[in-house]
């Protein structure tokens, strides 16, 4: 058991870190977690990184993977944090990806992997309903077989960014007699299909990065259902755990305490620098010392997949602290600008106007940084519903 | 002891109740927000038509003798509708100035357009760097014969786009952070030499950054002893936060029965999510929360009028406790609500962003809670 | 509204005062939280307030109640509290006296109300059982007639005291095919009865003060059941809420942050008084904060009684905070005393050795008091229980 | 980067297992704390015999050569059980004194007898107004020609009345507080001038007041260079705290599964107490605490030998961290068990004194956050 890196670790360190330098967009740079870009700045890194080989490292070498060690996965990721990179988006490089190379067909593997691996092709993701949020098997979009086609009906919503998305996977009812979790099926849409329309929902925060998606008449061959019709419910729950496992986020978050203090050496009280105040660095080294923690964790349960053991309910454990993190990390952001917390600059997305901010520009997207972010303990399965997973799992009640 | 609402009081809540169900609808307020102007003068003439802007001013001043109780409960009311209009900066902050600091031509001058609806003021005392210290001061007001220069930048400052007049804090003399040297003075907007700029801010409201270059205003601007001004401003700020937790208290509480409503009629996994025992033992704590709130706001609004010590003492207890749960409320009304809580189109959210700004009003948590101990 | 006093309520304060400097036993001064005192020492305040005919303030007056203002009883606990007095036991004054006077019949009234009054006789609660903890209305012991009297077998825990005791109120099934809450009766059990035995629990301070009480074929005149058989739930739902309204403590507590002063006062850090440290002086100030907050929450609670409300589910609250800032003074009182927290010095009740304390007088039953109340988020319906009634009756779900 | 234990690791972890299950269970523990000795000295003669005692020493020093790992798993175990044989005094404190600034000759005099089981040591540190400052002495050493004197008195000095030989820190010149000045001696208990007042502590153990009074002890028994004794004091307590991080992390692990089991049997309104999901949820968060408190101990044992700041900021961390844990794992614990949780007859009240009084040992939360922000 030991925290050092191998030599050969030391020189992969450095081979990113110069790649990166030499071939991130500059207009790109530090771009923390602004997301109000056009649809080629978001893909521009991950071009780059297809080109290079190194868009999807978790994957098989097979299929484009870097068959990098775990280790190497996570200086990866402490690089990309370090530089503050727009990195791939999750839904076709975490989410889709592995569910067709796993679940998937030869044919759907020759179709759609290329295009995530290059990043030419953008996917979203077609999970929750209006009335399924937490309870996502509740789900009513139907799926209808008719002849070659399945006529697809329903309303999706949460759809991230698919107003971009050239593809979207979709969890549709196949069998509407059958319970539940049985009788969905993993499908997925070009988005350019008609009867397909994508309505974005202003979030609190004034800006623009979910949709409604209302799919009505939509024919899909049926060739793009993945795996078995009625068994999408398995390829799902595989899915969240991927999601999860991806979720803790430790290296931005470090990035963003890096940030945090630079603000708070900015800032002052009572004349002096307001790291220098005892009240507020002590909430700061509560947060690191919280995220010491989760990056120990995270690096643990690393060990075990590498040991053999697949994302577990683990993953859960990660989702949970990583996003009270980030979360905290935005509130004790906004309490260190102070009075500039107040002004509106626009949100996060899409949404925000030209103008020079009013007071200094870390302060500018503070508010609406802190508003957004509330979103994490809902999405990606609420932080309830990960404590009810643990429970059950893990505590075997 | 005594802890009930007069008659009179009761009247002015029900009032005021039926004038935001009635006339501050959801749609109605977030039109004038998106609108030019950004608030409802229309409202505004209706609260002086009601006696609600002349409430706290005494008989002879023109007002209805109304004390801090008084304003405690229009208060509460306008948090419940997240009413936007300037009552704390106009009413509460210069009425405030004008009625412990003001003299007699003052307050002839400035107390009957307040009432009547027609002065609107704004409290121009944030500064860039000055973060919650009132005497952190950059903006100067240099003597220059029988009137003052004043220079400086002051940082959102609510309610300044609709404001005719500003109340504004400068240092006369002293240093920096000295508790002496800092003075008050009452300034018309149009004055030459300041300039603003304009913006909405994140719960919805109006504020400017304003600047002052050069401006000459007369000596019988000044509020107060020159150089005094300090312990005025700290009774005029403890004021404002007492009548500043009350409108939290108000919307603390839609908040916390929106959420309750919400998780009665949002059904997940076939029953009600209000049936979960989690969210169940959670929502008992907003309601805890919101309970501890009232009785820390009804606190120092009973000791506005008692000795320093005492009043500094009970107000930053509130603004503490109000503050945490105002945090906690907002945080867990808008995670109860699930995906809906962090739309635009749901209430909540725009409660959950006005929660989110009282902390940062005249000192946020951790500021009072300093000041408490300081005074313990 | 307003929080003054009226002239002639600073002149009871000053009755009170000088009642209570002239009156009070020298030898139990300043007692606090111990409570390894002997039977004459419970019970010394009490009967001399007896004698005053102060010892049942809340009663009416007709049963030797004061007639006090709730005003004029604040004063009271406040007074008491300043002095650290050793108050009246709550198991005759607040619970099953008011139960008697309210639900019993003239007979019980004239038998059991004046020793309650006079302190002459000391009584113990029989409500929990081993396996009738939060769920009390699953209680298994069983009163059953015969003739003139009930039988009652069963075994009762948490008898708080009850080796003094010389009656006790106890909740007995008397018809075994109701369910639950019915079928259950309040009946008087004199503790010298054949068949009653009272066994000690250690706890774990170290301390004995509640017992496990069995009851083997116990034969009790049909006199001694209060009000109708088969309806006892409602009288002790009726006890219950009167139990929790004096539970807040707030006088008491006041009291305890005072002598968290002094202690930090007296103890170092960094060559400073703890008191002086920013990070120690917070914790003082939030729980002073949160304790005026409930101060003012019990006195808007009293203001809504005398306006006729009886005690509502608003009492679950008093009893949520007021235990959580009981804790949290022993918590910061453990914390103050530091290394001296260790040393074992006996338990906070009758199980303390007379040695001289090692480390200052303060610090030697400071673990053992952190410890013992933990017991308070536990009894008199755990804090999850209080959040139950809550969910019921205030948020309606 | 690598978090699997070696093989060996495994073995002593199995081999200690066996011998908490077989050897130290509930009512010989009890008895062995309610005894006239208060320990059980066969069992620490096991402990030598299975290499325990020996595992953290060089093998030229007549030891296992382990390292901080082996004793973050042999801890571990200890703290499943609540083993009270005084293993971080003797092993990871002497042991520690002696292999980092021990001679030749003191680690000749010492180590064998510490592996052997036949030396018993207690560190004799913390004084009656020291708080958690290593510095903050009163406890003096005066030269007197080749000799030192001692003078004063150490608190709750634990293990000391089991023990043979005692590590004392002393001041030989600066001023209370300085960080210059700090000596460390080690001296037999029985030394003229040594007298104790022995007791039992909280959580089952005994420690004992130590008081010296014009105790001449010779020069050799001087540890490190006079005056110079604070930083190695600062490397020794951080690896006894990441040892007593390791106990506390069995000890949670415990506390924690009884819960859960314990939820799992208790009844109450029909249906087991674990299928209520408010309790459900607690205990989620008491695990995710227990997991927080692991993987930060695992960073302060694998930082130990990194350069000072990293290694005090990793462990002033887990010192937080786990402190924070075991405060909630064991209030949680207590609460969930109910009335039962706080009798002495349930072990889970024990578990929870002990991860009671960990907070005190070597500096609580608040001292150890001070500690991560003065480096940060």
């Amino acid at each position: 058991m030991n925290l050092e890196f191998t030599p050969e670790e030391q020189a992969f360190r450095e081979e990113v870190r110069s790649f990166i330098a030499e071939n991130y967009p500059k207009h790109l740079a530090d771009f923390g977690m602004r997301e109000d870009m056009s649809r080629e700045d978001f893909l521009a890194w991950h071009k780059i990184l297809g080109r290079k080989g190194w868009s999807v490292p978790a994957w098989p070498v097979e299929y484009g993977g870097t068959g990098w060690t775990p280790t190497q996965r996570y200086i990866w990721s402490e690089e990309n944090a370090r530089a503050s990179t727009v990195m791939p988006l999750p839904f076709g490089v975490s989410m889709v990806g592995p569910v067709i190379y796993t679940f998937g067909n030869a044919e759907q593997k020759a179709r759609h992997l290329p295009g995530i691996v290059s990043g030419e092709v953008w996917w979203c993701q077609g999970y929750s309903e209006p009335g399924a949020g937490s309870d996502l098997a509740s789900l009513k979009t139907t799926a209808v077989r008719d002849g070659d086609h399945y006529v697809i009906n329903g309303q999706k919503t949460w759809t991230t960014l698919a107003q971009h998305a050239d593809w979207g996977f979709f969890l549709c009812r196949t069998d509407p007699t059958a319970k539940a979790q049985e009788g969905i099926s993993f499908i997925l849409v070009d988005m350019k299909s008609p009867g397909v329309e994508v309505k974005p929902i202003k979030l609190l925060d004034g800006g623009y990065e979910v949709n409604e998606t209302w799919l009505t008449d939509v024919r899909v061959p049926v060739e793009n259902l993945v795996g078995q019709e009625n068994k999408g419910w398995t390829y799902a729950k595989f899915l969240l755990a991927h999601e999860r496992s991806g979720i803790a986020g430790v290296a931005r978050s470090k990035r963003g305490i890096e940030k945090l203090r630079e603000i708070a050496a900015n800032e002052t009280l009572e004349g002096a620098p307001l790291i220098k105040d005892f009240d507020f660095a002590k909430k700061v080294s509560q947060l690191e010392i919280d995220l010491a923690a989760l990056e120990i964790t995270e690096l643990r349960t690393l060990a075990g997949e590498q040991a053999g053991k697949g994302p577990g309910p683990e993953s859960s454990i990660l989702k949970i602290k990583g996003t009270e993190i980030q979360q905290r990390l935005t509130e004790l952001t906004l309490e260190a600008v102070g009075t500039y917390s107040a002004p509106y600059m626009g949100g996060v997305s899409n949404d925000n106007s030209n103008e020079h901010p009013v007071g200094p520009d870390y302060a500018a997207h503070a508010a609406a940084t802190y508003f957004n972010m509330r979103k994490t303990s809902i999405y990606g399965g609420s932080n309830e519903i990960q404590r009810n997973i643990i429970t059950k799992m893990i505590l075997g009640l | 002891m005594d802890f009930n609402f007069t008659e009179e009081q009761g009247m002015v809540r029900d009032g005021l109740s039926r004038l935001v169900r009635e006339q501050y609808d959801w749609e109605t307020r977030r039109k004038a927000i998106a609108s030019g102007a950004g608030w409802r003068p229309e409202v505004w003439a209706q609260l002086a038509e009601l006696g609600i802007l002349g409430m706290p001013f005494s008989e002879a001043d023109g007002g209805f003798g109304g004390g801090a109780v008084d304003a405690m409960v229009i208060m509460e009311e306008f948090g419940k509708g997240l009413v936007i209009e300037p009552f704390v900066p106009t009413v509460v902050c210069a009425g405030g100035f004008l009625k412990h600091g003001g003299t007699a031509a003052q307050k002839e001058e400035h107390i009957g357009g307040i009432v009547s609806g027609e002065r609107v003021f704004a409290f121009a005392y944030a500064e860039p760097k000055g973060r919650y210290d009132y005497a952190d001061l950059e903006t100067t007001a240099k003597k220059d014969g029988s009137a003052y220069v004043l220079n400086g930048h002051k940082a959102v400052v609510f309610g300044a786009p609709w404001a005719s007049h500003l109340i504004v804090t400068a240092r006369t003399g002293g240093e920096r952070r000295d508790r002496s040297g800092v003075s008050v003075f009452v300034v018309a907007k149009d004055t030459a030499g300041i300039t603003t700029r304009d913006y909405v801010t994140v719960d919805g409201r109006r504020a400017s950054e304003v600047y002052f270059e050069n401006v000459s205003i007369p000596a019988e601007a000044l509020i107060g002893a020159e150089g005094e001004g300090l312990a005025l401003i700290e009774l005029v700020t403890d004021e404002a936060i007492a009548a500043t937790c009350a409108e939290a208290c108000g919307a603390m509480k839609v908040a916390h029965a929106m959420t309750v409503e919400y998780s009665r009629q949002r059904k997940q996994f076939g029953v009600p999510i209000g049936s979960f025992q989690v969210l169940q033992h959670r929502m008992v704590d907003m309601y805890t929360a919101y309970e501890t709130a009232v009785s820390l706001t009804y606190l120092a609004t009973l000791r506005l009028g008692s000795d320093e010590v005492e009043r500094k003492k009970a107000v930053s207890a509130a603004k503490v406790g109000v503050g945490q749960a105002a945090r906690l409320i907002g945080q867990e009304a808008v995670q109860i609500h699930g995906g809906n809580g962090v739309t635009d189109e749901y209430a909540i959210g725009h409660y959950f962003k006005r929660l989110t700004i009282f902390d940062s009003e005249f000192g946020n948590v951790d500021h009072h809670l300093k000041r408490h101990v300081a005074l313990s």
